[in-house]
């Protein structure tokens, strides 16, 4: 339980910058979720404040202490790796038990803390085995238990359910809440899951580069995200992205415009390039387009692919302009396609004319140099009658 | 331990956990170093002067300065009173009685064959099987016998007339009746003594070496496809290269060294004259060269010296770490 | 799982109890067994390369442990015999008695034993300060250090003798600026000095390159829970070290404790004055005659600790001990 | 030493005590002197029960024996306190001044019955070669005897009365390699005439020395020079007389007729890597004829030969065209420079040069009293009176060692050229040319 | 391209067994997922098809050869390791090139495929970097490099994608569908990631305790799983299970009942205990109940806890009869709470009560004692009136 503070913290390798003047600022007992893509300063970012690599600069805080040059069993912390690490001379109650028996901790409370911990993570009566004979999650849930064992000021967890089935992940991820809330411990969470940031986490930083692109709690990430780079990256399957120009009262994409209220939002002005998100979830085909917010006139679009999750399918509509098609080489996403989701009852085919429409309450605005947002959600355009008339016209 | 103590303890390792990585990783050397210097290095400095003194036979006191004198004489073998050639210019003397060549065939030979022998017994050693401890143990007693016995040993299995050896070894023409008498034939004893005795200390540090290998990349390499050929190619031996290199080297080194084996096998240093004979046989025979026997000494280090840099070449071409390169 | 467990399935085929597990039972009967093994073997040439590495193994262990047996043929030929025959004529272990009767053995055991544990105990415990330093942290100089240590082992070991004994002997003062304490000289002390100084460099080699391999991971794990960076060292890094620690301390034991130079002329002569066991050994050598037999049987009963050291180190020789900790 | 087994330790004590009688005089003597009683009957012979005598084992090993010492002795090492050293290689410490010149630290009256009493050959190895001074005192002489099998000889048609004129008037080599091989004849023995041939001290010092003498040959133009002066003395080892000498030693081997006397190859191949413990060992198991070997060899076949049908005959070494001669073996007893405890240690010498003192010596280790005039007690002893004679005249031939400060140098050159010849590596011509060349640098260095 | 056969597999450790009796029959060139718990035993299955580990029991055919006793160089596979297990003494390109040089490929082949490996897993740039200078996504994705860079008959893949973040693991599931596509290689996936087991795999196979429980195409796992086991493994969040009793024409839980046609139904009678499974989809507000295929009457329950999820907000209802609540340490599920999603735009807060309806058409029966589905899906009951006028009564 402290509070966690990083300053201007900036960490070179020879030729990377793994992170680059980050600053963090945790509240006492906060959860925060570090989210980015692979190879974008999460783990050194931890290890800093682990105390397991020096930042080239700047400064580290925990609770009233700089801790910058602390060796990190001062620190106050425990930690889950990412790579797991176990010792691999010790059984699982010895891998658990290391921290207490470091504090020479009484026997009976050390066996008493190794059991809640076992159980935490499901790994009653595992506790004589040896790592290499147990599997890849039986491993990690050792690690989470190596950490939660011990009473620390912070925990630092780098991936600690990516082993996890599903089931075991949602219970694991319950108990970590519960332990948060008990505890009040403040904890520094990597994930790459979604639904383990947006549930978990007080708020949610997104990395990129090693730089901070937007901390804020999920909700606001994933409703309001920051720029281009966090919109894309928060919610699953992505955001579509769309290049546009702003016309006059329009967002003239290729194939087709939405009528919004140019006046309505600072900072954009006839011509400019911009670029628009849209969520899977946020078009509508045409029949449904009354469950939107403020649904756009619908557009007609061939079906791709269908992905049926169960819940929900995937359907990827191709790009408006099929300009070229090299074998898949380029993303469907590069080829500005839209990915959408319906419900799974829908009576949908792959290769079907659809008509859609997207919510136009729930447009992200970039630009489209500095990808940085302009505006979520537009507004129609004041002179809706017209559009109304021009939809008429197109649908008929 | 009171309270006190115990604070200047956890003082102590605050202190020394806050070190720099620099300073702490001095620290650490500290004992090891102070250790060496004065039971090493500092009698290696006495010595390397002493070869700069002129060998006074009749008394144990140095003579007066000279320079390099001594290791002209000894380059240019014009000091008759060296027990035997350390080189020979004029090559009258045969190789094999040249301290420098006969040495240096030595460790190539006794090298080489400890490296195979070595690895073969280190596979033997770590494979699976019933009775693996014993065959382990058996492996490596050979290398705890003191050498004075091992000596014993093969003077006896090769001494005239009796020598278990000697008599089938001559009919099959490979060596003559007396081979302890005899420069060839004492130089392949010596050889072929190193390495039974030796090779038990390669094969340890081979099998160390294989044994810190981490299995699961074995695993990896069998789904890719590989033989065991190219499993030891590709991952045992780049996995084990340094460790092999630290045996070669110290192997090599004191294959360099070469000398109780000679003495303790009989065949000695009159027969098979390496560097080292010569060394001690100035230092502790009667007539004494100090100067002369730190002199070889020094050119010794120099020989050794120049085998290392082929080593630490070899080690940093292959982008493997000692540390070293 | 393993490379070994799948070799040791094989293995234990080889020593007649293995299960058949892979043969289809049946037609096995009323086969020959080489027609079995000849099948065996080539659906699974892994069984096939295991005999031959048995194979190849006893061919070279036989001839690596002749001078062994024969040693102990030597023990057993009547005093003053010259032709020792291949096999022993008759038994006779009393050269295994004699050795403890004639001279006081089981001491010049004691005093090597001393030496030799206590210096690999101290080399052990120093050398690994070192060997962690050189192996996992980077600092200015590391290179010229090592080099020096290397330096050292370039020269003949004579070489160094005179001038420690001087120091240990007369009062020559170390460096030019102390002396040692008088009373070091002819104890213990004296050996274990200069032979912790010359089994060093060797240790910290072989340490330094196994504390290098160990993955950073563990010992970051570790210091996260709270060792300290030397608490890491002794903690994981060691233990996971096992095999080149244990193979450090055997090859220090060993050097030790058949070491004749210096533990010789450092001590008196008499086993009472922490003369060394190969003191002991050549007891039995006068001017004209040597009692070969009693040698041998010296020299038997002297590996011994050896043996037993090996055979208890080995279990810290564990197979593949970082599997399963890490994913790398 | 004063303090037991430690070292120089008292610095300030150590005059003090050194004059007072007691503390320990350590000797460094041999296995065969520990637990011999030869401490007790020292202390019967006057060294007071104040003073501990210890007896030490040095390695056996001359040379390593020789290297401990030196090693001792460099260091100022204050143990031991007296040593025993081969007669073959104390005059290299002694004109270093590593031991105590005992003309000046002990009364006249002592070094002159010494003297007197002592066998000469052995007080000159004990002796500064310039100054004359004593260094050491005898403690044994040994010497070199032949051995042989009366029974095969008998069956070749010797007898009796030639064993009793080869005791003091020995057969040449012609003729004794005559005899040998017509032993050998009759005989189902392996082999016939032993002696040490190795690459090794004792080849060059003794066995060859004694051939090269027989022959008429010298290392350094005569015995007077075997002492020095170094540099100063003529090498001849390339005279014709000194090569007659290797081509004796290759022709009882191999029989070549080189040399200027017939001698048939009596010697097997094996003697060029024989030293003494093997031809003792060979000869007593009844494999041999003859046999060159040291005193202490007679007693040795005495016991083994008994209860079995081979008979011991003793005789001096065989005779060259300059005589018969016998290399000096033996003992010498000399004092540490730095010891710590001198008049203890004076106490201890003088004792043991006491008649009681060295009968019991010969009594418990066949050792010879170093006096002639006790010579009579070994005439009269069972194992040995039957060999006196040949004894006797051996004594009275004798050679002394070439010691000097270069000899281990030389003598390793000696015994590898010499080795070499005997293996037919290399002819005697050869061998001689290179030994001249070798020792001539020496001297010629030193 | 082959087939692969597994009969009666069976693998015992010590005191585990890992595998249990397993058979598995994969066409040529199919796709197929391996789900379970955390050791249920599929990298064990992976293990034994690769010939790393030598089944205690059965057999194990590829294409048209029995395998069981054949070295796994001669099985003609490529695997990706859960422990990922990169040559730490290679760098990026060696890692990658090793198979084909163990093959003798020519230099320039072997810089193409590894270029093209490269690419396919973003790691163009780095082939000169040595693992331990990577972050845990980026060595993932050069184990990954490392298979596909050969062309081997089977790929066997052990969470492949467990290290990558979201958006780059949807790019190279696109990435190895299209691998499989072009190559038409066998592959067998062990994934923890519901997403990637529903769209990559032509069948999942479900595993627990070493036990196959059912090996169906994706939405049959889904909508038609074979067992309880199944049903709450396969979708994410899990199905809601209610233990209930089956009535005359109903389904009667601890506080609401559900009416069906007992008859249309085989193996169900009254009285019987069974245990109903609905999926948090399937529970619908009383609004929008009309969404339903078949709506059950709606019945009354009080919000819990909300998770909002971006796309979703998940609700937890309490459970209709809380008897206990210990603190947490029992799991909501145990405590028979339902869980419910509903659309972002819904208004909804914690504690508030709320009517809830569920779709019939998606009720799952299981039997009680062995957990097997007994039905997927109940109609309503015939006297559709009688209970139109019971709802009616109700509602009041
Ligand atoms: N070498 C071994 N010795 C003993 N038990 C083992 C060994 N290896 C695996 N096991 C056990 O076998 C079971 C199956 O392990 P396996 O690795 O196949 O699980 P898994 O399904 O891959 O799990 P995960 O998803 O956690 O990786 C586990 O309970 C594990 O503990
Ligand atoms: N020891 C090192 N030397 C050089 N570069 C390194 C080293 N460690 C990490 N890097 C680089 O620093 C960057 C950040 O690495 P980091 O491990 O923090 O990534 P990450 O966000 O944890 O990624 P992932 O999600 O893949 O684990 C990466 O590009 C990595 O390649
Ligand atoms: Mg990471
Ligand atoms: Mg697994």
């Amino acid at each position: 339980m402290a509070r966690v503070k990083l300053t201007d913290v900036t960490k070179q390798y020879d030729d990377v910058t793994a992170v680059d003047e980050m600053n963090l600022d945790l509240k006492d007992g906060e959860f925060i979720c570090l989210v980015g893509p692979s190879g974008c300063g999460k783990s050194t970012t931890l290890e800093t404040v682990a105390g397991l690599t020096k930042p080239t600069s700047g400064t580290i805080t925990i609770g009233d202490r700089e801790v910058t040059n602390l060796p990190p069993k001062d620190r106050g912390i425990a930690m889950v790796f990412q790579n797991i690490a176990l010792f691999p001379h010790m059984d699982v109650y010895d891998n658990i038990s290391f921290g207490l028996r470091l504090r020479n901790f009484p026997q009976d409370e050390m066996d008493e803390r190794v059991d809640e911990a076992a159980r935490v993570v499901r790994l009653q009566g595992m506790l004589d085995r040896m790592p290499s004979e147990m599997s890849g999650g039986q491993r990690q849930r050792v690690a989470i238990a190596r950490a939660i064992v011990r009473d620390p000021d912070v925990f630092l967890m780098d991936e600690p359910l990516a082993n996890l089935d599903a089931k075991l992940r949602v219970n694991m991820r319950t108990e970590l809440q519960r332990l948060h809330k008990q505890l009040d411990t403040t904890i520094i969470y990597v994930t790459h899951n979604q639904a383990e940031a947006m549930t978990m986490s007080d708020r949610i930083a997104v990395l990129n580069k090693g730089e901070l692109q937007q901390i804020a709690p999920p909700l606001t990430c994933y409703n309001q995200p920051a720029n281009r780079f966090v919109a894309g990256f928060i919610g699953s399957p992505s955001m579509n992205f769309v290049d546009a120009t702003v016309g006059d009262g329009t967002l003239d994409a290729d194939g087709y415009s939405v009528s919004f209220d140019t006046t309505a939002i600072d900072g954009v002005a006839e011509g400019d390039a911009v670029e628009f998100g849209i969520r899977p979830e946020d078009l509508y085909l045409a029949d449904n387009s009354g469950e939107a917010e403020d649904p756009s006139r619908t557009f007609s679009v061939t079906t791709d692919v269908l992905e049926p999750m169960g819940d929900e399918i995937f359907v990827y509509l191709k790009p408006i302009l099929d300009t070229t098609d090299d074998g898949g080489m380029t993303d469907f996403e590069e080829r500005q396609g839209l990915l959408m989701s319906v419900d799974p009852a829908t009576d949908i085919r792959e290769e079907e004319d659809v008509e859609v429409a997207l919510d136009r309450a729930r447009i992200h605005l970039f630009d489209s140099d500095t990808g940085d947002a302009i505006s979520h959600g537009v507004v129609a355009d004041a002179d809706i009658e017209a559009e109304a008339e021009r939809d008429g016209a197109q649908a008929d | 331990m009171s309270s006190g103590g115990d604070g200047i303890l956890s003082r102590l390792a605050t202190w020394t956990e806050n070190l720099s990585e620099q300073a702490y990783a001095y620290l650490l050397l500290v004992p090891g170093f102070l250790v060496l210097l004065l039971f090493a290095f500092w009698p290696l400095a006495s010595a390397i002067r002493m070869s700069f003194f002129a060998d006074v036979i009749t008394s144990a006191s140095l003579g007066e300065f000279v320079g390099f004198q001594n290791y002209v004489r000894l380059l240019t073998n014009t000091n008759a009173l060296a027990p035997a050639a350390f080189v020979d210019p004029s090559f009258e003397t045969p190789i094999l009685e040249q301290a420098l060549f006969m040495t240096v065939l030595f460790a190539v030979l006794s090298v080489t064959g400890e490296t195979l022998l070595g690895f073969l017994y280190a596979m033997l050693m770590k494979a699976e099987y019933k009775g693996r401890r014993l065959v382990r143990l058996l492996i490596i007693l050979p290398w705890a016998i003191p050498i004075v016995i091992q000596g014993m040993i093969f003077f006896l299995l090769f001494r005239p007339g009796y020598g278990l050896l000697t008599e089938p070894l001559q009919q099959l023409g490979i060596f003559s009746s007396l081979p302890l008498n005899t420069t060839f034939d004492g130089f392949v004893i010596v050889t072929v003594a190193d390495i039974w005795k030796t090779s038990a200390f390669m094969a340890l540090l081979i099998l160390a070496g294989l044994e810190s290998v981490n299995q699961d990349l074995y695993e990896v390499a069998d789904v890719m496809g590989a033989s065991r050929w190219q499993r030891f190619r590709y991952i045992t031996f780049p996995l084990v290269f340094p460790v092999l290199m630290v045996a070669m080297l110290f192997r090599t080194m004191g294959a360099l060294r070469v000398y109780g084996i000679i003495e303790s096998t009989t065949v000695g240093c009159s027969t098979v004259p390496s560097m080292t004979c010569l060394v001690t046989q100035m230092m502790f025979g009667s007539a004494t060269q100090y100067g002369s026997a730190a002199a070889v000494s020094v050119l010794i280090a120099i020989v050794v010296g120049l085998f290392i840099m082929v080593y630490l070449g070899f080690i940093r071409r292959s982008n493997q770490s000692l540390g070293l390169a | 799982m393993s490379i070994d467990a799948r070799n040791h399935e094989d293995a234990e085929t080889f020593d007649g109890t293995g299960d058949e597990s892979g043969g289809e039972p049946g037609d096995d009967e009323n086969r020959s067994p080489i027609q079995r093994w000849a099948d065996d073997w080539i659906r699974n040439p892994e069984k096939a390369y295991a005999v031959m590495l048995v194979f190849l193994g006893g061919v070279l262990l036989t001839t690596s442990l002749f001078p062994l047996y024969w040693l102990f043929n030597v023990a057993m030929a009547p005093p003053g015999q010259t032709d020792i025959p291949l096999i022993p004529a008759t038994i006779d272990l009393s050269a295994f008695v004699q050795v403890f009767q004639q001279v006081p053995f089981a001491r010049f055991m004691f005093n090597s034993l001393f030496y030799a544990f206590t210096v690999t105990v101290f080399v052990l415990l120093v050398a690994s300060l070192a060997g962690y330093a050189f192996g996992r942290l980077e600092f200015r100089g590391k290179t010229p250090l090592l080099f020096a240590l290397l330096v050292l082992s370039f020269f003949p070991p004579a070489t160094l003798f005179i001038p420690l004994f001087r120091a240990f002997n007369q009062q020559v003062p170390m460096l030019g600026l102390f002396t040692l304490p008088v009373e070091i000289y002819g104890t213990p002390g004296a050996v274990v000095a200069p032979l912790s100084a010359f089994t060093m460099p060797l240790a910290i080699f072989i340490l330094t390159t196994f504390y290098g391999q160990i993955p950073d991971g563990l010992e970051e794990a570790a210091r996260v829970e709270g060792t300290t960076r030397l608490g890491a060292l002794f903690r994981v890094i060691m233990p996971l070290s096992a095999p080149g620690v244990a193979t450090a301390g055997i090859l220090t034991f060993i050097t030790v404790y058949t070491e004749f130079f210096f533990s010789f002329l450092m001590t008196g002569n008499s086993a009472a004055e922490w003369a060394p066991v190969v003191d002991g050994v050549i007891a039995f050598q006068t001017q004209y005659t040597v009692r070969y037999d009693l040698q041998a049987a010296a020299s038997l009963i002297a590996i011994i600790p050896v043996a037993i050291l090996v055979v208890v180190a080995q279990d810290k020789i564990i197979s593949g001990l970082t599997q399963g900790a890490l994913k790398e | 030493a004063g303090g037991g087994g430690g070292g120089g330790s008292d610095g300030s004590t150590t005059g003090s005590s050194g004059d007072e009688i007691g503390g320990t005089v350590t000797v460094f003597s041999g296995s065969a002197f520990v637990d011999s009683g030869i401490v007790d009957a020292l202390h019967e012979a006057g060294v007071p029960d104040s003073v501990t005598i210890e007896m030490t084992v040095p390695p056996q090993d001359t040379g390593s024996k020789q290297q401990q010492l030196r090693t001792a002795i460099n260091a100022e090492e204050s143990d031991p306190d007296l040593v025993l050293t081969d007669n073959g290689w104390t005059i290299p410490f002694i004109v270093r001044d590593d031991l105590v010149n005992l003309e000046e630290e002990m009364d006249e009256e002592f070094i002159s019955r010494v003297r007197e009493e002592g066998v000469q050959s052995m007080i000159d190895t004990g002796t500064h070669p310039e100054t004359g001074d004593l260094y050491s005192i005898p403690v044994f002489p040994d010497y070199p005897v032949i051995t042989y099998r009366k029974d095969l000889l008998r069956n070749a048609g010797y007898g009796d009365s030639d064993f009793e004129t080869w005791r003091s008037d020995p057969p040449t080599w012609a003729e004794f390699s005559t005899i040998v091989s017509e032993a050998m004849g009759g005989s189902d023995v392996q082999y016939g005439h032993l002696w040490q041939g190795n690459n090794y001290a004792g080849l060059a010092c003794c066995t060859f020395n004694e051939f090269l003498t027989s022959m008429g040959g010298a290392f350094f133009g005569g015995q007077d020079n075997l002492f020095g002066p170094v540099g100063d003395r003529p090498v001849t080892l390339d005279s014709e007389e000194s090569i007659d000498g290797i081509e004796a030693a290759v022709d009882i081997i191999h029989g070549t007729g080189s040399a200027p006397m017939d001698i048939s190859g009596v010697s097997p191949q094996e003697v060029a890597g024989w030293i003494e413990p093997d031809t003792k060992s060979t000869f007593e198991n009844g494999s041999a004829v003859t046999q060159r070997n040291w005193t202490y060899s007679i007693g040795g076949a005495v016991s083994a030969f008994e209860g079995t049908d081979m008979e011991l005959g003793v005789m001096p070494l065989p005779a060259g065209p300059n005589g018969s001669w016998h290399a000096q073996g033996g003992w010498i007893m000399s004092m540490n420079p730095y010891t710590d405890n001198m008049a203890s240690a004076k106490e201890v010498i003088k004792a043991w040069w006491e008649d009681s003192v060295l009968q019991h010596q010969f009594d418990a280790a066949n050792y010879m009293p170093p006096k002639p005039e006790l010579f009579g007690y070994v005439e009269e002893s069972d194992t040995y009176g039957p060999y006196f004679e040949a004894l006797q005249y051996s004594a009275e031939n004798l050679i002394p060692r070439p010691t000097t400060s270069v000899w281990p140098n030389q003598r390793t050159i000696i015994a590898s050229e010499v080795n070499s010849a005997l293996r037919q590596e290399q002819s005697p011509q050869e061998a001689a040319t290179a030994m001249q060349e070798q020792i001539s640098a020496i001297e010629e260095q030193s």
